[in-house]
């Protein structure tokens, strides 16, 4: 992941009808009962995350125990825009699936295997069949369709004692989890403990990818964590198409190929 | 084809007992002047700028004249027999005036009579010149999208009316700042300090409209402009809207009276003369009906709107305007806690689709049922604009879920347009598959409303609309006819009054 | 009183192909049984509890019975034989059994249906019971609203399911643990530690079903409580529902194999007997074609729909279900990007609702194009309790605007019921407003799914069901009939096979 | 104002779907072009309103130079809801229409003179009318409608120094001004203008209301600021009842009298 820092200073705020104007609409609940008191609280936690000043322009009962606030307020925070760290989208060039298809095959002189599943309870298959299977997604073919990557789709709710298994019998250059559901933090959960039993079942492995398969989790909510924080080589995450994926494959997995 | 088999019989006596109650008003209108009235006329003749002090030179020469020789003659002949000798209005203000007559009169007559057609002339040169554009840009199929602009700085506006057009929007509005209504002039040049609303002046629409004519270029789609005639300077804002070809105006006959206070006899003498006006410039005038639902019970007064239209209508046909430049108003404010509050709009709004089937109707959103909770608010405006697609609404304004909050945000404006293209998109021609049961009711409601109208209009047409206006029957708000602004700018013709730019404009191109 | 004015000839036509599609399926059924239909048996007979370490004596039983002498003769024969020596499960499980012949199994068979029509028995108290409190509360007119709790704590679920009653759902339904359907055993006792849901257990049932009646009691409305039968363990779980007073059951005839890639067999076999248990405790069905649009598209899809809800009808109606237990499951999954996404899916809504007129229609709302903008989302939903609305569906699942986000919060529910109240409360009977213009977009769209339906249906009776679902027809979902998940439970019955349980449905009450 | 202060500690927080997860949504522009670049800068701004984890669950490009987020998170902060200082609703007994005449007519021995308008541009009279008019508010009848309060009704954008020469002209015991136009600040701005030409023109007038007439502001988003900011004697907000108000004049002006 590479960073870009922009030159120009540039400090900006939220943005109402009016340059600096800094509102800002907020929603939440609390398990307090409806009234001056529960909304003196909405207030005090409006204030807490810098608003000032802070209106509560709707408060609901829910029950007796619960209170629903819409607050609206301006936000005292600035943002130094130009001092942002933002990831660069891809850090490595886009191919075409012919170009990706003739790294694999002048370079690994074989077929690249990749393992897909949808490992704990999980059942969300839509993405990652948006990313294997042949129709793919968004209008590219997904990875089924690279005459040089040979794509073994365990499916849903793969335990991840079975998928190590399979990896091994189809000696995978890559795996792919993905993880929709992030109820309790599952997908975190599920995808570290993967990274775990690949790192024990491949004991010659270090990290980079060296002696055991390339390690891809998917999905639409991995925003808060980092690949190096889940044990794993890389994230993909909503809107991912199939292209990013195969390209990053081969970025991975066959560096010394250059499209030139 | 109507689908509330609603009596044409009924209709036609509705119509006519409107005619009936407007008549007296009408008649005072013709032989009654304003001090804006004449103010327009002298604005047609070629007089623009302003004093040091931003007094217009309109004003300082009709309040001249008033005060010299009175303006029960009009302005017309004192200033153009005065202007014999002097050319430049500041010499004019401090001319000696005098009402001409014989051969002085025939020739002051004559000449302002010229100088008034060639103001006019650039009327209807707008006119050609909108046609022409509409021609080359296109000319959008209704519902047209109608977005607001408000920051209350003209160069603000600008990006902001061209940002919006891109997003969709086929009218776009700058509401004017808040006092102006009671100001008794029109402001003069580039303004930057509106108060939630840009002032009205004719640089201002210049700016504008060839802002939107840029932007009409880009888009392939001629985006129309509108602004407000209501207030004290209803008949000057009507004439500078005419000369920067405006393509709408807001124009109540009695809006003014009811929300801003303003005298009716004013308010009537004001609004024929502007609407003549408005009938030879092409544009299309919105009533202003749906306010008296912010004050009143949209179900207790819906039949309150219903006869209002048809007077506005009734004094728009007289004042020249044609069907398609009546964009009567009304709006989406029942409470949405009654029970069948959507079919009861459904009635109303077909109601009125139906009365006037060539009437480019103009539909306001939910505005005093929006509370605090914005999420209601989007759900409330889906509703509404299901409901203008169900009815065949012609110009739809947009709401906004803060409506109960605040001033449109940019992001409410960008939700809101996503809601409404989202609901004209998905619903699509579903008008064709809504016919209301015979006898349900849908059907009962409106042919309810129909009747209370024209038990309305029959009382109002036998007391006077005048003292209607003062019961309070409109809004809920009582205005007698001898109070309220604007009273002492009301004359009465004298005999050999003359105005050159009403007698043009009578004579109908 | 038909809007669409479907041709009754092609109605018949595709209910014709259906059967002949359903029929070597049913024959399996009947020739075939599985684990989870023996251990049905055994809970009928009255066999509760289990081991320490959380194995179902049911389960222990049933394997210690198949390991010894196979269950191609059932489980009751042998059991009722053993029972002779050993009543406690604990010893039973212990025990040499063995297929009695001639007298020992005419008793062993008496015996065993003795205890199972014992079993049986109580569900039809529970019936009685539930018409009697039905008849003492109330029972709400549709559509019925229908919400979820999914806390994976029974003791969380029970308050956040009587606050849901309170705030005007018809329905509760307790979301399972996201493995539960895998699992090859029904787990037992009062559970706390559900993942994104609460697992069904025999307990769980009967501590929600009171804490139900309890609110019931207070609101005076009878409040429904539903589950998911689908799964590997469809009979138990259809038992379960039965002997704890359930009034509906998530039970399709496909959901399994293809949203769980369970075996199709297993699925078809299990699925005939948990309906049978459904048809005598009078409890509703719920099917699960709503999924197929979550991964094929609604409008290309919108046929495998319709089939599948006449495959489902058949199979239920063979099972015993009645129209009025049948509730078919559709969705409002059309891309609201598409021109005439309401249009269309009023079409779909509309000939689901009269190609099944007295089935209690589940209609489920968006959920493939919800997105993290709550406020589309929120609209999305508006539009979807209007299409119910319009289409007089029966049980409506309540859109949560988060639905793209996370599993619902507090203030989802609450403001989705507000969408909800809002739209049924302002549209009323609207529906009798709404009249499909003949030959319109709707009426040739209705017409259209229903040609392709026929066509599909043909193919599939030809080629055989098992084989369509190995091409993936349904849910663009590959599933062949010798893969999943549950296939070494699936028996080949022997002669001389004997299920009481079977045996007493099948004599129907 | 008086305050309430809880004995129990509760330290509360806000509430998704489960007791301390602490969830709140928020919804912001900013000022700079829709990327990945703005994501951050929307994540940063989450980060210093203490949401921690936060995702943006939507982003939309709003022409070349502003985009809106959707953002969900983890709030940090704790409120302390037992500490919590609530505003009581009301500082003085709720009268019936019986009373408050009876109240007038025993103390004052002649009719309470009451001045209302809308001040400034602002021409919303629905609030001050639903207060003033015989019709009322939610069941309650106006002040009009009490027989020893007298009315002047003076609608909409009256100018400050119109209705200072009103007030005077009808020896006004209380000013009533509605104030609904929020937008700039004008509500705050014309209360304080009018409070400053009542001063002026009293030069007698001492802070309590003595020596002038009670100085009385309503509107609906008078939430973030106390009347003492304003030089006025009471606010009135959201909801407000005509009873609420005429029993507020009683114990401002009557304050010997008592309902026994
Ligand atoms: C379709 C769907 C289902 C279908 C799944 C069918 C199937 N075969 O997949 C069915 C109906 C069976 C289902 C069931 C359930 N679901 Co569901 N479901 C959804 C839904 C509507 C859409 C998900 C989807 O298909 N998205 C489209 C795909 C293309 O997007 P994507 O998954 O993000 O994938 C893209 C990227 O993320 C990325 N990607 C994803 N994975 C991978 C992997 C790799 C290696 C790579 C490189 C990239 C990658 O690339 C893809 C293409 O761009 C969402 C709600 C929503 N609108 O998002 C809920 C949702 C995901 N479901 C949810 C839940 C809880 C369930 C249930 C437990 C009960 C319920 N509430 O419905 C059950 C049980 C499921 C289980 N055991 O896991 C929750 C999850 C909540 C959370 N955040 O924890 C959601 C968000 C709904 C909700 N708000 O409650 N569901
Ligand atoms: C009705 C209305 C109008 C009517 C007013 C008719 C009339 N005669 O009053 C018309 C159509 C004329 C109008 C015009 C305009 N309006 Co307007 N209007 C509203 C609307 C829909 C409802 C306001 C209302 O009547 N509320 C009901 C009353 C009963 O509530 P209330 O005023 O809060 O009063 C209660 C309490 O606050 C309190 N109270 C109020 N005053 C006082 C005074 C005293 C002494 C006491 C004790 C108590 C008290 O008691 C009352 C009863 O409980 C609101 C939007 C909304 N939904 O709130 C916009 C709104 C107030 N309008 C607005 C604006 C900007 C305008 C315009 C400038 C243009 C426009 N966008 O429409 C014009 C110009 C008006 C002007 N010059 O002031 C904005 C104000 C934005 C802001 N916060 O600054 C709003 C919020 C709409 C919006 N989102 O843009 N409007
Ligand atoms: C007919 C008409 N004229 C004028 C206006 C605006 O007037 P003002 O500028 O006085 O607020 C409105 C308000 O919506 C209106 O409906
Ligand atoms: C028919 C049917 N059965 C069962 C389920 C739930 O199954 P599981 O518990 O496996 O998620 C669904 C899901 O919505 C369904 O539609």
């Amino acid at each position: 992941m590479t960073v870009s820092v922009d030159t120009i200073k540039q400090i900006i705020r939220p943005y109402g009808d009016t340059t600096g104007d800094a509102m800002v609409q907020v929603s939440f609940t609390l398990p307090v009962p409806h009234g001056p008191r529960a909304e003196s609280a909405a207030l005090q936690l409006a204030g807490k995350m810098g608003l000032d000043p802070a209106t509560v322009v709707h408060s609901k009962p829910m029950g007796p125990d619960f209170t629903f606030f819409i607050v609206y307020g301006k936000a005292t925070h600035l943002i130094d825009y130009a001092g942002i760290v933002v990831p660069e989208g891809r850090e490595y060039p886009l191919l075409t699936p012919k170009q990706v298809n003739l790294a694999i095959k002048s370079v690994l002189g074989r077929k690249l295997v990749v393992v897909g599943a949808c490992i704990g309870t999980d059942a969300h298959t839509v993405g990652i069949d948006a990313i294997l299977n042949v129709k793919g997604f968004a209008g590219e073919k997904g990875l089924e369709y690279y005459r040089e990557i040979e794509v073994h789709n365990l499916g849903a709710q793969v335990e991840v004692a079975e998928l190590v298994a399979r990896a091994k019998e189809a000696d995978a250059d890559a795996v792919l989890v993905s993880q929709v559901v992030t109820q309790k933090s599952a997908h975190i959960h599920n995808t570290k403990q993967m990274a775990a039993a690949f790192a024990d079942a491949y004991p010659t492995s270090v990290t980079g990818g060296l002696g055991r398969p390339l390690l891809v989790a998917g999905g639409p909510r991995f925003d808060t964590v980092r690949a190096a924080d889940l044990g794993v080589d890389r994230i993909f995450g909503k809107g991912t198409t199939p292209g990013e994926v195969a390209s990053y494959l081969v970025a991975a997995l066959v560096p010394s190929w250059s499209p030139e | 084809m109507s689908k509330l088999g609603l009596d044409p019989a009924v209709v036609a006596k509705a119509r006519r007992l409107a005619a009936r109650a407007a008549e007296p008003i009408i008649e005072m209108a013709r032989t009654h002047t304003t001090v804006s009235v004449e103010r327009a006329v002298l604005r047609l003749a070629g007089v623009t700028g302003a004093d040091a002090d931003g007094t217009p030179w309109v004003n300082r020469i009709a309040d001249a004249v008033r005060e010299q020789v009175g303006l029960e003659h009009g302005v017309a002949l004192p200033v153009f027999h005065a202007l014999r000798e002097h050319q430049d209005p500041r010499e004019l203000v401090r001319a000696r005036f005098e009402v001409p007559e014989g051969a002085h009169a025939v020739r002051a007559g004559k000449r302002a009579r010229e100088a008034v057609a060639r103001g006019i002339a650039r009327i209807d040169a707008n006119r050609a010149e909108r046609d022409r554009l509409l021609g080359k840009h296109g000319d959008p199929d209704p519902p047209w999208v109608y977005l607001i602009v408000a920051t209350g700085d003209i160069h603000e506006d600008i990006p902001q009316a061209q940002a919006a057009a891109r997003e969709g929007a086929d009218v776009i509005a700058v509401i004017r700042s808040t006092g102006q209504s009671l100001l008794d002039f029109v402001p003069e040049g580039a303004t930057r300090q509106g108060y939630a609303g840009t002032y009205a002046t004719q640089e201002n629409f210049r700016l504008m409209r060839a802002a939107l004519d840029e932007v009409s270029g880009e888009l392939g789609r001629y985006v129309r402009l509108t602004n407000y005639a209501s207030g004290l300077c209803m008949p000057e804002i009507a004439t500078l809207a005419g000369l920067e070809r405006l393509d709408m105006m807001l124009n109540d006959c009695m809006y003014g009276i009811i929300f801003r206070d303003i005298n009716p006899k004013r308010t009537f003498i004001d609004q024929r003369f502007s609407r003549q006006i408005h009938a030879r410039a092409g544009i299309v005038i919105n009533t202003g009906e749906d306010n008296y639902l912010t004050t009143a019970d949209a179900v207790d007064a819906a039949h309150t709107v219903i006869a209002s239209q048809l007077l506005n209508e009734r004094f728009g046909h007289e004042a020249g305007l044609a069907d398609a430049q009546l964009g009567l108003g009304h709006a989406f404010e029942i409470n949405p806690d009654l029970p069948d509050s959507f079919r009861l709009e459904l009635a109303h709004a077909q109601l009125v689709r139906e009365l006037f089937p060539d009437a480019p109707l103009k539909y306001m959103p939910p505005t005093k049922h929006m509370t605090g909770n914005i999420f209601a608010g989007y759900l409330l405006d889906a509703f509404f604009n299901l409901a203008g697609v169900l009815t065949g609404q012609s110009i739809i304004l947009i709401g906004m879920m803060t409506e109960g909050i605040h001033t449109p945000w940019l992001s409410d404006r960008d939700l809101a347009l996503e809601n409404v293209r989202y609901v004209r998109r998905a619903a699509g021609a579903l008008a064709e598959d809504f016919h209301p049961a015979p006898g349900g009711l849908i059907v009962e409601r409106a042919r309810r409303v129909l009747s209370e109208t024209v038990d309305l209009l029959d009382r109002v047409a036998d007391d006077g609309l005048l003292n209607a206006i003062a019961d309070g029957v409109f809004g809920v708000t009582r205005r007698p006819a001898d109070r309220g602004k604007g009273l002492d700018g009301v004359i009465v013709q004298a005999d050999g009054y003359y105005n050159p730019a009403t007698e043009i404009l009578q004579e109908r191109p």
